[in-house]
């Protein structure tokens, strides 16, 4: 069954070549991703459960040395990715206009994003793991800069291509220092990983590596402070790029900690956890306070994402400070990735279709789309809500178990630790980003629509992506287990 | 085989959906859906209290891996089936049904009937939840959730900007509960390993406790901080008095018979823990005790007949978590109970008056609606005996009674405390009836005011019934659990019926003197008409804090870390280039010589001198 | 006459031809300059030549380098010149102050 | 066959086609480039078939050595070759105002344009395989007295022959150092032979101040071929001022076999404890300060070629790195990456050139709707070059800091790693010019059948290689830099 994955990692960057080469680029995507979504499918189907090993694997030697594969195989963890990743590129290609004027172009980004973001998550060489994250990089520049919204798509292209390729680098010199440090002659994450447990390294070299890895990683998540790049690309960026990046694309910085930082560097990643305590703490509070001065929705959306990474590196900080039986921040931290991945998707998708409508994405400017669009205004409901964690939805199930691993091995009689109160804070996160979402859906949704506007309703087509996603945010919502069960332990 | 309790739970949920999706476009079949709903709700719920089978497996909602070998592993659904989830869910499912039949002509002229009943629905599917929760995470799920259907039914009319602002109010308002709830889950789930309410209190009663000192304290008061915010108990009682910007029937529901009460039924819950921790017991009954006084206060100075009645449903809470407090929650559980009941009346009377009145909702505007509405008038009067608890004939009297007698033998401050809450409770609904009913009519909308339509009567004189027989021993002993209906056999309590007695009558005289035949109010206390400023200081407080500290924080973010450092950091990598740049002159002299140079400097470097 | 005196002499020569090459800005003396370094570097290979005896008799590797280098010294200035009075041609002009089209 | 036959076939190629040059009418000189072309190919062919053991033991190998490095390099001399005669081909009309002025009223002279890059590509084949110092030194001057002929040869632009002096003086002091500092070498250990060097220099202990000395100047000289800081001042004025197939050709194939002298002569210093000692901190300075010279220096430039001249200086601070990595197969993949990804680049501008008059970066602008496929190659060059994965030159970059981390050079890591970032900014520059910026006129640019091809293989080459690598890596074998034939170590014939 490896062909099924290799299919999956190769067909979107196929398809963007083709569409490069005049195919017809809607019919081509679609097609696609549809394929890709019932190759998914036959993934989950043949998953074996039982298993903690990687499953559909396969490998090819691209070079001997140093012993660099092209290997690829999934575990629960990125299964769950591929189906996020899988599930943002279909809503995010159908949301392009077919008419617009880079329309080609978008599609074969949104491919290539897309392609970058399953080829990292379904890659166990670590150095495929890297690339094909990179390969990302220069649709985004592209898209950003042709086909981006607002007076400084210009400038933000530049900064996220710069940040990010800055971030990489340093990433790359961790990896680099950690492969060495493993003294492994290959570039196997299993192989490493398996390295490490049975002879790790010693810990101020760990500690060291970890800072690599954190800064690197960090800067493709947007921890505070590296975390400038992110709001003005989202706004800037065209709807297909922002929901993919957003939603798929920076979880790769998340994935690449659990995957490789975690567990091969459990000493360094325990020495900076009170760094990062600190630092996801400001994600939380300072940026929610950023977000909630923010103007407009799409700013306010990247800056929410920004906010939200605050609990993945919770889970993060969770695993480093109480060690790998803390199997509820591992699962938390994965569900909530694909709840945040599908609810920013959502958001953003719905950003665009609130801008088509009303040509504007001012809060102050809108009012009353509620009465004016009913079913968008469900839908924004129900994004907006999943976002604040309402039970029910997706995002609550993810942060309810990033909150409880902070609380995991929390001995009362010494009192509350950094991570208990670290966890207590980002609690008042909900509260934060209640306070934003509500002010805009109360704004935008709520009052009486402006009449001086035309409001058409959604079509049945635009609603299909929208729906699409919302709907995998309530199944998954009411039956979290559904992505769980797929995790080894 | 379906069990009665998953399908107490589900089938409003089925038929909220239902409603959005299917029957979006008919509001008639969504309304007479919605009723019909809610009656089999009622009917289960009956048949559940009557003996038939209770049993409830619970649903692996998430599963949280191997991480403790003798912990859970998984977050369940878990329906708590005992005879506290069953009266309750027995005035849940009451009041659901009679508002929904209430509904059916208050509504009637809405055209957004689907949404309202598929709202409606909604509710009643997370207060299920609530009640029937058998551990806390599970409660917590159903506790947003309710905030979810209430922030709907709130803002049902968001065009209106007070409705859509105090929607906003009420979800935030909760969430800051909501944050100390979900931190006392936390606590209590990282010290006990455990969340659901039997091994709780298996564990308590063994005496095994992990948690003490000032982390139970604050364990205690987190998990009452959700009651604080739920309950509308100060400081967070704010949201509700706005809150009735909702239609008058989801005010009865949500905003005195049920949603407000689950704060409370969730300290009745936990009260093994509350009765640990005298501390934390002490700081809920002073809050109850001082959230009973200030909406009473409160309560003497409104004109909109609906806010008179939401502060008084916030005393009456009060007075229920101030009984948690003071370790009688059975007291407390008890006046839930029929406080539900004639609150509800109360509101749906309010409802009919409003609804006759044409959304008149000044009670300086009515006036002699006794006449025109005698119905109306006569439950409603019966409404407010039942709070103003006139004694033997009322169920407000004997819960009241249980309240006063707990904290008498508790805490004397609070008892007195009460018993000026029940003086000023006589005095305030009394002056409602005498503006609103007697006297004569101060206003079109008034004169031309004629009685409710059927189902509101009926639904109004049922709730009557309950109102008076609530409170009576053969009633409330079938229904409630075993030892929760007061005995009164306490020594002091013929003291603290006559107390309560001269408070009523003293209420309900000065009130009946101050307002008999007044064309507008003769008192005019503006503190207290504006809450005590209470709205202003937390209005000036976001304005300070949290907007002032967004503005900061964007500011810093947007100066300092982007344009100093970030746009620095660039500028600087510009000048750099620039003067490397300028070493490249384009003068092959200077290439010459920095040749020269290098190869003096390459030699000095190497050199072993 | 030791093996030092000759390779002080060449490095004399040397530093006069780098030294010229920085402070003379007429290309032609620049490029005699350069013929300079050549002529040191072959002194100091037949000096070494001379003193490093194999088997009795000098070196004879590094005499062959001087052939060479000699006969590519040839070679470089026949072209060097060639493209100077190119240059000459075109911007008459032999100085370096005049060439400054390309830079920055 | 020996392989030594390899450059006399090839300076035999190159005599025949300057006589035949005569004999060709004038319009007919691309006829030169394409005998030219064809001829290097199958010397290219040939490389597959020689045979090393075959090389005479007594005359040629003490000088000549046919070690897999030597073979890897001349192929890479022999691709590049032919590329920028292909790409010669393409520019012809450029060269041709160039040389004859604008009317155009003297014919000919553009055949040499095609002959001198065969000479050079011989030179560059014996440096690879040179062993011996004087040897080494003859080849480099072949290679060196060609190019300031090509630089120059557009004698009708002051910008050409400026460079070309520029770049005379500059070689020639060059040279002088390289020959005073061989004379050093031989006079501290009395060898000229790299492999007796190998053998003799990193036990030595005595003579060591007369050792550095030389090596230093060699390395001086040899710094200048690569483009080093502090001699890498001529590259920006030379790269801009030469016709592109002769800056293609400096970029990439002078380029490439200065560095594997580069890596063949230092070796054995390094191997010296005491000279390493010192050598390792001035190679880190110089490698740092390039790398920043570079990179800093290519960000406010707006002249294409100019910017790939500064590029190429970055360049070649990576390779610096890389060979004190230690691990020169990782240096010749970067090589071999680096060629496809320069030639793609200096392909695409010899095109803009010719049918937009400029070479400066507005020249691109709009290039993307005026010719996607052509927008597209350079966008997979660009990225290439700055070293964005799954490209040849990431692989390039990633090998080089693999070694730099493994050998612990963190110093020079930390330089590096923001030096790669900035490279970033000014490679994506160019791609910016070809699809945000609004073209002055929006008719497709043709490009020629013979360019596409090139493109189109070069591409692909940057592409593949980026993907599986181990195409190239099969044909760099891993060998000891420099060869020590068993033959010559046994019979040296030290004093």
């Amino acid at each position: 069954m490896p062909i099924v994955l290799i299919l999956l990692v190769f067909l979107p960057l196929a398809a963007a070549a083709l569409i490069g080469l005049r195919a017809p680029a809607r019919a081509t995507s679609l097609g696609t991703a549809i394929v890709m979504v019932f190759l998914v499918a036959a993934l989950n189907h043949y998953f074996d459960r039982e298993s903690p090993s990687m499953q559909f694997a396969s490998s090819l030697t691209v070079m001997e040395n140093p012993g660099i594969a092209l290997a690829f195989g999934i575990d629960g963890m990125s299964l769950v990715m591929l189906l996020l990743s899988v599930l943002v590129l279909f809503a995010a290609l159908w949301m392009i206009d077919p008419l617009a004027d880079n329309a080609r172009l978008q599609y074969a980004g949104s491919l290539l994003i897309a392609g970058g973001a399953i080829g990292a998550f379904a890659s166990t060489d670590l150095f495929f793991f890297f690339a094909f994250h990179e390969l990302a990089l220069i649709p985004t520049f592209l898209l950003i800069g042709m086909c981006g919204r607002g007076s400084n798509a210009r400038s933000a292209a530049w900064r996220i291509t710069l940040y990010l390729g800055l971030g990489s680098l340093i990433l790359l010199v961790g990896l680099l220092a950690l492969h060495h440090a493993l003294g492994q002659p290959g570039f196997s994450i299993t192989e490493l990983h398996a390295r490490a447990m049975a002879d790790p390294i010693a810990p101020e070299t760990q500690s060291w590596i970890a800072l690599l890895l954190i800064i690197g990683f960090g800067s493709l998540v947007s921890l505070v402070p590296l975390h400038s790049w992110a709001a003005p690309a989202y706004a800037a960026a065209p709807t297909p790029v922002a929901m993919l990046h957003a939603g798929v694309l920076k979880k790769f910085g998340l994935y690449g900690l659990l995957r490789v930082a975690v567990p091969m560097l459990p000493e360094g990643m325990r020495e900076w956890a009170g760094l990062l305590l600190v630092l996801l703490l400001l994600n939380i509070i300072y940026m929610g306070l950023v977000t909630i001065a923010c103007k407009r929705l799409d700013t306010m959306f990247g800056c929410s994402s920004v906010m939200h990474m605050g609990y993945l590196f919770l889970a993060v900080a969770a695993l480093s400070l109480t060690g790998p039986d803390n199997t509820l921040a591992y699962r938390g931290a994965i569900l909530l990735m694909f709840a945040h991945g599908v609810s920013i998707a959502l958001l953003f998708a719905l950003a665009d279709r609130i801008e088509s409508r009303t040509g504007t994405l001012e809060i102050a400017r809108l009012s009353g789309l509620g009465r004016a669009m009913p079913s968008l205004g469900f839908l924004f409901g129900i994004a907006a809500f999943a976002s604040i964690g309402l039970p029910g939805l997706a995002n609550f199930a993810g942060e309810l178990l990033v909150f409880l691993s902070g609380f995991h091995g929390f001995r009362p009689s010494e009192g509350l630790q950094p991570l208990q109160w670290a966890t207590i804070l980002a609690v008042w996160g909900v509260v934060i980003s209640a306070v934003y979402m509500l002010r805009a859906y109360r704004t935008a949704f709520m009052g009486d629509p402006d009449a001086s506007r035309r409001h058409d309703v959604l079509t049945t087509e635009e609603k299909l992506p929208l729906a699409a996603l919302a709907g995998a945010l309530v199944v998954v919502g009411f039956f979290p287990n559904l992505l769980l069960q797929y995790l080894p332990f | 085989m379906v069990q009665l309790p998953w399908l107490l739970l589900l089938l409003p949920l089925a038929t909220a959906a239902l409603i959005h999706f299917a029957l979006g476009g008919s509001g008639r079949l969504a309304a007479w859906t919605g009723t019909a709903s809610a009656f089999g709700m009622l009917g289960l719920s009956v048949s559940l209290l009557v003996g038939a089978t209770a049993e409830a497996s619970p649903f692996v909602w998430l599963e949280t891996g191997m991480f403790h070998p003798d912990l859970e592993q998984a977050i369940t659904l878990s329906l708590k089936t005992d005879r506290l989830a069953l009266s309750m869910m027995l005035v849940v499912t009451i009041v659901g049904a009679l508002v929904h039949l209430f509904s059916l002509t208050y509504m009637a002229e809405d055209k957004a009937r689907p949404r309202y009943y598929a709202g409606l629905s909604l509710f009643l599917f997370s207060m299920t939840g609530i009640v029937l929760a058998g551990n806390l995470f599970m409660m917590f799920i159903f506790w947003e959730l309710v905030g979810l259907s209430s922030y709907l039914l709130i803002g049902h009319w968001f065009t209106k900007k007070s409705a859509a602002e105090a929607s906003k109010k009420a979800f935030l308002t909760n969430r800051i509960g909501d944050f100390g709830f979900l931190v006392g889950i936390l606590l209590i789930w990282g010290a006990f390993g455990t969340v659901d309410f039997n091994a709780l209190e298996r564990r308590v009663d063994l005496g095994n406790l992990p948690l003490t000192g000032g982390l139970l304290t604050a364990g205690i008061l987190c998990l009452f901080a959700g009651a604080v915010g739920k309950s509308a108990q100060f400081p967070l009682h704010v949201w509700l008095p706005d809150a009735m910007e909702g239609p008058t029937p989801v005010s009865a529901l949500i905003h005195a018979a049920t949603m407000v009460a689950a704060g409370v039924y969730m300290l009745v819950r936990i009260s093994f823990l509350i009765a640990l921790d005298p501390t934390a017991a002490m700081t809920i009954a002073w809050i109850g005790g001082g959230t009973a006084l200030l909406a009473a206060l409160l309560a003497t100075q409104q004109d909109d007949i609906k806010r008179v009645l939401a502060y008084s449903t916030l005393s009456q809470l009060g007075y229920m978590v101030m009984a948690v407090g003071l370790l009688a929650s059975q007291a407390a559980y008890f006046h839930l109970f029929t406080h539900a009941f004639f609150k509800a009346l109360l509101f749906l009377g309010a409802g009919a008056v409003i609804y006759c009145c044409h959304h008149e909702q000044n009670i300086w505007k009515m006036g002699g609606l006794a006449k025109r509405m005698p119905l109306t008038f006569a439950t409603f009067a019966i409404g407010t005996a039942c709070l103003i608890a006139v004694p033997y004939v009322t169920s407000g009297f004997y819960s009241k009674e249980a309240i006063l007698d707990s904290a008498y033998a508790a805490s004397r401050p609070l008892f007195w405390i009460a018993a000026f809450v029940a003086l000023l409770t006589a005095f305030y609904m009394t002056r409602l009836v005498v503006v609103a009913f007697l006297g004569k009519a101060r206003s079109q909308y008034a004169r031309d005011a004629v009685e409710a339509p059927t189902p509101m009567a009926f639904a109004l004189t049922c709730l009557t019934l309950l109102s008076i027989v609530g409170g009576f021993r053969f009633f409330a002993e079938a229904i409630l659990p075993r030892g929760f209906y007061p005995t009164f056999d306490s020594p002091h309590h013929n003291f603290v019926m006559a107390v309560s007695i001269i408070c009523l009558l003293a209420g309900v005289v000065a009130s009946f003197l101050l307002y008999r035949g007044r064309e507008k109010d003769p008192l005019h206390i503006t503190p207290l008409r504006r809450g005590l400023y209470i709205d202003d200081l937390y209005t000036g407080l976001i304005r300070l804090f949290q907007d002032g500290a967004a503005a900061v924080a964007a500011a810093f973010d947007r100066h300092i870390l982007n344009g100093f450092f970030l746009g620095g950091t660039a500028a600087l990598t510009q000048a750099v280039g620039s003067v490397f740049r300028r070493m490249q002159p384009g003068s092959l002299h200077f290439y010459l010589v920095l040749a020269a140079l290098g190869i003096m400097l390459l030699i000095w470097a190497t050199s072993t001198v | 006459m030791t093996l030092e005196h000759y390779l002080i002499a060449a490095g004399i020569l040397f530093c006069t031809g780098l030294f010229g090459m920085i402070v003379r800005r007429n290309i032609l003396v620049i490029f005699m300059c350069l013929e300079l370094i050549l002529a040191s570097a072959t002194l100091t290979l037949v000096a070494f030549s001379r003193f490093r005896l194999t088997s009795g008799l000098p070196d004879i590797d590094a005499q062959m380098l001087v052939f060479f280098v000699i006969t590519v010294a040839a070679a470089e200035v026949a072209v060097g010149l060639a493209i100077i009075v190119s240059l000459y041609r075109s911007t008459q002009s032999v100085h370096m102050e005049d060439l400054h089209t390309l830079k920055g | 066959m020996s392989p030594h036959y390899l450059e006399i076939f090839v300076i035999g190629l190159a005599l025949t086609l300057l006589m035949a040059d005569a004999f060709f009418p004038a319009r007919e000189k691309r006829v030169i480039a394409w005998i030219g072309a064809s001829g290097l190919a199958i010397v290219f062919g040939l490389l597959f078939v020689v045979d090393p053991a075959a090389l005479p033991p007594d005359t040629i190998a003490p000088y000549y050595s046919a070690d897999p490095h030597a073979l890897f390099f001349k192929g890479l001399a022999l691709i590049a070759t032919i590329f920028v005669l292909l790409l010669g081909c393409d520019f012809m009309p450029v060269l041709r105002r160039g040389i004859n002025g604008a009317d155009n009223d003297r014919k000919g002279g553009v055949a040499e344009s095609f002959i001198l890059p065969l000479f050079a590509c011989a030179g560059m084949m014996w440096m690879a395989s040179a062993t011996d110092l004087i040897f080494l030194f003859l080849s480099l001057e072949l290679v060196t007295i060609s190019f300031y002929v090509l630089v120059a040869s557009m004698r009708r632009q002051v910008g050409s022959l400026e460079a070309g002096v520029k770049y005379l003086l500059l070689g020639a002091l060059s040279t002088g150092m390289l020959v005073y500092g061989i004379t050093w070498v031989f006079g501290a250990t009395g060898m000229t032979k790299m492999s007796q060097l190998a053998v003799a220099v990193p036990g030595m202990t005595d003579n060591i101040a007369a050792l550095t000395f030389g090596s230093m100047l060699v390395l001086a000289a040899l710094a200048f071929k690569v483009g080093l800081f502090p001699f890498h001042s001529w590259i920006p004025d030379v790269y801009q001022g030469a016709p592109t197939p002769v800056t293609a050709f400096l970029a990439v194939a002078s380029k490439a076999a200065a560095v594997l002298v580069l890596a063949r002569f230092l070796d054995p210093f390094l191997n010296n404890p005491e000279i390493a000692a010192k050598l390792i901190p001035v190679l880190g300075v110089i490698s740092g300060a390039t790398l920043l010279f570079g990179n800093l220096g290519a960000l406010g430039q707006y002249n294409f070629k100019r910017l790939m001249a500064y590029s190429s200086i970055a360049h070649a601070g990576f390779l610096l790195l890389g060979i004190l990595g230690r691990d020169f197969t990782l240096v010749s993949f970067y090589l071999g990456a680096y060629v496809c990804m320069t030639l793609a680049a200096f392909f695409a501008i010899s095109i803009v050139r010719r049918s937009v008059g400029r070479d400066d970066l507005s020249a691109f602008n709009g290039l993307a709707r005026r010719n996607p496929a052509l927008a597209f190659t350079l966008v997979v060059s660009a990225a290439s070059l700055a070293g964005v994965p799954l490209t040849a030159g990431f692989i390039g970059k990633f090998g080089v800091l693999m070694g730099a981390v493994n050998a612990g050079y963190w110093p020079l890591v930390a330089v590096a790693v923001p030096a790669a970032a900035v490279g970033f900014y000014y490679y994506f520059k160019i791609v910016r010019h070809m699809f945000w910026e609004k073209p002055d006129d929006l008719e497709p640019l043709p490009v020629g059948r013979l360019s596409t091809t090139a493109l189109a293989l070069l591409t692909a080459g940057t592409l593949v290689l980026g993907f599986y690598p181990r195409l190239l890596e099969r044909a760099i074998q891993d060998a000891p830099i420099v060869p020590i034939p068993a033959a010559t170590a046994n019979t040296a014939d030290t004093p």
